[in-house]
């Protein structure tokens, strides 16, 4: 009661005063709230603010490259099947974001085995005195006590990598698989498979033991998202149409501008994903990892278009997208370790390969809709090895050793083929039994029907461009 | 001359083609269409708000023959598009007074092909 | 005539030295220009550049959410009304620069009475010693000198929050109002309503002083911009064919792509609205709000999901879109305030309480195309309150007291409903007689006719999406 | 051998890890790595670290703006032609990469003579103790040894202003142009135009020492690419169709969606490009740039809508978009040099020149298909005559001396003048040779046949939106 | 029997369908069209070009109906299409000389419902 | 009273509707569609997969019209949009047994204009 007179009174007093603006002057002005004292300042404090900056400043354009997978995904499939993939791509960071936190972040940073995290598994609960570092350090996250930021900014720039691994898959399964379905195998993917190959090589697992390196994850994320992928890929089986009577036909995207926007923004997001790899607001290291990003992306393209040009005849836009998201997945383990000439080297063969890459899966009677292997999974691989050839010992401060190409020998080179192989049997085999599992529980493929007609209005009962006429005979 | 309109499920048309290119008719017209007759349609739902979609694409194909093409035309679609299930589609078929070629001016059976 | 002679002098010589490349060479070696020496650094001018830093670029993340805005609210609305909701779009913010510009900001940050700010109205033209703060600080904007950070950088930092509230409004009265009109009101939006709810809670008014709490603005810009919205929404009438003949139509939007990019946009701004409401790059706050939003954002996301899954038997992209959204707006107040779990657990809430006010509305005959009213009015609301259950003491620094559910009773409740009503009455009551005078004067709803064919050709006279078949039968 | 071994043991165990969760606990716990001692922290690196990741930062903003304008680009053409625009718009920034990145970079900053750099020419190779600064700095690039960033950061941030410049060409030669010859323009551009015109006024040239001021690109960027653009325009000659037997026909671009998702793009963007071009975290500095560069857009979109609102009785989309980019270029160059109040007459009126010569070029039967001539190259004009004009000696520190209207006589302006007029002719002469050369050699512009189908089938062989029912009788 | 072809305004469309259901006329094909006529056109305007649009968006028909069907139809699209303002459209009715159901084979009257 | 169906190049439309209104016919009806013909098609390509489009645009014309104005019509026709290359389209004619306008319900030759 009292405080319904009382809002009334200020209301009207209120309305008085907007009408004849300045009456309010009439009112008594009233101090200005006490102010708050300053804190002193100790430079440590300031590097701290200056780290967390940055690392939640990367972390949030990694955060948006979900953005770009949808784009080029969906713009790389049929109108269709248009909202079921924005669904997919929109509802997977979800998924990640609640599946990390439960169990995925301990999994792959508790302190522990070799193998996996053992200590504070769940909700990021076990203890922690970030930002400490190194010496100054307790807690039971020690393998990323590296970095000087409060827990929850780690915890934030893991989350999106982890986010980047599970959305890979979506685009290879796409145009086929039950929603349902794939959301349940993204919980798997964002819980165990990936953090686990986490903690092998960035949670001082046995791969970081025996001195193989990824700097910002051409294995951790894209080899892992690349091989959940071909698994999945495998068991589903190609979209109807795509191999007809011994023939391969092209099932051409429905929208290119989306497509060339999302890679667009991927190419931003990288900037997040390896530069901000360092964690820290490393001046050297993250103008040097910048720009040899750059430069794999533009070597990529090039080689990429060029290579379509004299194969396909004509510069396929496709390939020249794909051709640089491969120059960055291949450039992801090595940024920090490389010249910018080798990076130029790197993303030049990338793009060579992603283009190859599409052609023989094809070949191979792999239907990837939107080329997520030829990029992910050829190119972390590729990337991952590139450690071994061509890093060069401190170039940005961290002791790689140098590669075979610069006198190092195969030292560096076989740890990183341990981990190609190793991750990639364990996330394939690992996959494998989580889509078979899926598929025995719940069904995988949608009907034959549903197919024919588009997962939008099967799986959604939506059409992603009322009005438009949309005919294809596909 | 017959004016031959012919409604096929879409994903039917390169069959049909096909077919009828054995058949030597290499000259159509293709529309897309929205049928609506026997075939049920599907309900589709928008922020909470369900609706019925009974308007179906369909593929419409407008082919002009002489009388000695009817037949073979006609089988042709059938033998092609025919799935068995409600939604297959229809034939039509319309007398032809004048056919024109625009480039030359052709005339009649002549310009049909 | 001397200048032109010269002038060709030099450009003979460039070519010339252009053409043989090294001819320059040449010409005398100069010396570099005399370097500047580099000034002393002090840790407070470093923590003023830094928190600068935080405060313009997390500024720069909230404007880009108007790119999300126009993308949602077009992509929810029809092919023929796509040039007209771009425009309000864009335009809008224009407005609310120039408005808040003018006045805005001096009725919300001037000192003044508890109502509204009466010093420094114009032009940001106030004396002021930013980045001084507390006790040093000595100016007319007092309320906001706890930030250490210059005039301008407050106030565009301000500004990208004035503007999102003004954008709001521009959904809910899509495809019917006259272009000219909506920006109208939001001039009124900018300059009025909005600076004064604003200098309520965040300019020292009686909100603020009764310890109401509202971080990042589910009152001052969600709830602000919700019940203009429902105002607008109730004096325009439905779109025609919305209910006809007693049944609700749906009217499917026109680019559901365009949607899901937008509401990523809206998704990834908010890391720069929330954290960034710090206006300090303080690492703990930031990290911790960034996590609590993104675990709102994600838990809404599930649940408006699952739920339109139940109730519709389909997971509707749209839902799950404003289910995003809808988390969002519900945490924006509580984000400094609470933990991790509750933050789940107000997500979760929010993305069914979206989808149920969705169908609500549609039963109340209130026409809402783009679901503004479901997504900042009833989150906005509900956000407010969250903070007077959920609120941990202290759990970021600040000095809130704890909610109900943390054992802190009802006072924090109390201010956040008092909050929720006055600001209610207050905004609903000042934009209706905003709305009916502008229809007095110059018309607030396109002819029936223009309605028809398109608020593109019959407000700005152009096509969205020309060449294309644009097939509707409303 | 023994690592296959080693492999398939280390895996058997992953996998009974997996299934029985916790059987890991069983293994020995395994000490974190050894911690990296934290070093102790001088506030010169803190400076080093914070101003590197502003120029970073901001860098990356500018980055995003290629999407911007490959979005506003192919959305003003035709369907026809979207997948062409896109990828011009996309190799484009690959090919200023590796050009600026050969040549461009030395020829720019490399110490030489007042016409081009001689020193480091190759490949950033030149001697540089960057982040060294004044004094202390030893190495060939001393123009721009006044900020304190690792010459990495330098180059990239230098980087993407050379890509702009090259990709504001890629609009007014659109829907005509071959794909190559436009490709090999481009890296004339990045790799001689661009850098020499760089060169004589950041690169310690002779208008830098002549006293000329041009903060963050209206000449260097936007002049230098709507010059060339120009240069293209008149050797391309008109699309088919623009101008038939007299009349200016109108040929209405695709998708006014898209243009407006890229033109709040740039708009955000730009708050990299102009707040970024200290290129340090001044907080005076950045805050102000920021605050005039919206205040000009703001005003701009205002004034071009009116404009268009009065001479073509409808508001159009496309010019408000343009209204804001002009005003955007306008301010570029003073943005760091005007008050707020300066910044919002200079916007108003570019908002009315860019209407104006959209009109005008028209009527000179120029057909530039998105506008760029009156946005990048009237605006550019423009803005850095304006600094002339509006200049208030230090404003925010830079010694400009003061403008026209501010009783700074015709000094500051001459120079302004003497730049563009020079930078006209050299950028227009040496443009329209490089055009004629290729014309020469390769040819510049597609077959009737093709521009009639789309350079999109042409040139690439693909479709922007296979599905879609697209018809236009252009 | 007859193929009747009606041009309408497209947002009667659903009246016409139902106007035709009540008729027992449940089959026919829709396929959007542009009509000039004798209904003006509008202005547009481009980046400061203005151009005259005069073909405005109609919907077309396909019915083909038994002769005892042709006025029940025709009525019942007047009917429902009629709103006594110019572009309310035109009903074309040509002779049908077959109609063959796919699905079946069937030909003539059987097949057209 | 006949319906006239034609066949062009869509960039001709625009001609050919001036030379129709010179021919004082106003009222037509105009939809996209696709042609296969003698014009041979191209080759797209997708990810590296080629493949062959032989369906290319073209506008169909539905033009109904009494006797004394087919010549005018089909002249009109022919000369705007005849280049001489293949492609340049077919006309189409047949009978029209009725023809109504809804707006008021007028019937046969006074309803066609
Ligand atoms: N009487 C008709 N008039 C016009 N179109 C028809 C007619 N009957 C069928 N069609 C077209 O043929 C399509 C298939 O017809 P439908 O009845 O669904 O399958 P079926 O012929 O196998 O029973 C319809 O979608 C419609 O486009
Ligand atoms: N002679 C005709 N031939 C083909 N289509 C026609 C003809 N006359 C009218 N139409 C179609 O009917 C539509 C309505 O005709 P219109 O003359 O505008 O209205 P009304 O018939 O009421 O005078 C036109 O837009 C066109 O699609
Ligand atoms: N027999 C036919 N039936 C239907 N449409 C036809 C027929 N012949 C030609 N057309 C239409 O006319 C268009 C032009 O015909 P085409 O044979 O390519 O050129 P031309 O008539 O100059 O030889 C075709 O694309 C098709 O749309």
């Amino acid at each position: 009661m009292r405080h319904n007179l009382k809002i009334n009174k200020s209301l009207m007093i209120v309305n008085i005063l907007l009408f004849m603006l300045w009456a309010g002057a009439a009112l008594a002005d009233e101090a200005a709230p006490a102010p708050v004292a300053a804190p002193e300042i100790k430079t440590s404090d300031l590097k701290i603010g200056m780290d967390t900056m940055w690392v939640m400043i990367t972390a949030f354009l990694v955060f948006f490259m979900n953005l770009g997978f949808a784009a080029v995904e969906s713009g790389f499939a049929r109108a269709k099947n248009c909202v079921n993939i924005m669904s997919k791509n929109f509802v997977v960071f979800a998924v990640s974001s609640i599946g990390f936190l439960l169990l995925g972040w301990g999994l792959m940073f508790g302190d522990g085995s070799g193998l996996i995290g053992l200590k504070g598994l769940f909700m990021v609960s076990g203890a922690d005195n970030s930002p400490a570092t190194g010496g100054a350090y307790e807690g039971v996250y020690s393998a990323i006590s590296w970095t000087g930021v409060p827990l929850w900014a780690k915890f934030f720039f893991q989350l999106v990598f982890c986010g980047t691994a599970a959305t890979i898959v979506s685009g290879a399964v796409a145009e086929r698989i039950k929603y349902l379905s794939f959301i349940v195998f993204s919980f798997v993917m964002a819980m165990l498979i990936y953090p686990v190959v986490g903690h092998w090589v960035w949670g001082g697992g046995w791969l970081a033991k025996m001195g193989m390196f990824d700097f910002a994850g051409s294995t951790v994320v894209h080899c892992v998202g690349g091989w959940a992928a071909l698994a999945g890929v495998i068991i589903l089986g190609p979209r109807i149409g795509k191999f007809s009577n011994g023939q391969i036909k092209s099932i051409p995207g429905h929208n290119l501008s989306l497509a060339t926007v999302g890679t667009f923004v991927l190419w931003f997001g990288w900037f997040g994903f390896n530069p901000g790899s360092t964690m820290a607001a490393d001046p050297v290291g993250i103008s040097h990892v910048a720009v040899t990003t750059n430069a794999a992306a533009a070597a990529a393209i090039m080689s990429a278009t060029i290579v379509s040009y004299l194969l396909l005849r004509k510069p396929d836009l496709g390939m020249t997208l794909n051709g640089c998201l491969a120059g960055l997945v291949a450039i992801t383990a090595p940024c920090a370790f490389v010249s910018v000439s080798s990076a130029l080297i790197i993303g030049a063969i990338a793009g060579v390969l992603v283009v190859l890459a599409v052609l023989m899966f094809d070949r191979l009677r792999l239907d990837d809709p939107v080329g997520a292997l030829s990029v992910h999974l050829v190119n972390g691989i590729f990337g991952t090895i590139c450690v071994g050839l061509f890093a060069q010992d401190k170039i940005t401060g961290t002791a790689t050793g140098n590669g075979l190409f610069f006198g190092g020998g195969f030292t560096l080179l076989n740890a990183q083929l341990a981990a190609v192989i190793t991750v990639g049997l364990f996330v394939f085999f690992m996959s494998a039994i989580a889509w078979i599992a899926i598929r025995a529980i719940m069904g995988l493929r949608v009907s034959r029907e549903e197919e024919m007609r588009g997962l939008d209005i099967g799986e959604h009962g939506n059409e992603a461009y009322s009005g438009f006429q949309v005919f294809s005979t596909m | 001359m017959k004016l031959i309109i012919a409604y096929i499920q879409p994903h039917k048309l390169e069959e049909v083609k096909a077919a009828l290119a054995k058949a030597e008719v290499g000259k159509m017209s293709v529309t897309n269409s929205l049928g609506c007759g026997a075939q049920m349609g599907y309900e589709e739902s928008y922020r909470g708000v369900k609706f019925e979609v009974n308007l179906l694409k369909k593929v419409r194909l407008e082919i002009a023959v002489n009388e000695s093409f009817v037949d073979k035309t006609v089988n042709a679609i059938i033998g092609a598009a025919r799935t068995g299930q409600i939604g297959d589609g229809k034939i039509f078929i319309v007398d032809l007074v004048e056919c024109i070629r625009i480039r030359t001016g052709e005339r009649g059976s002549a310009a049909i092909g």
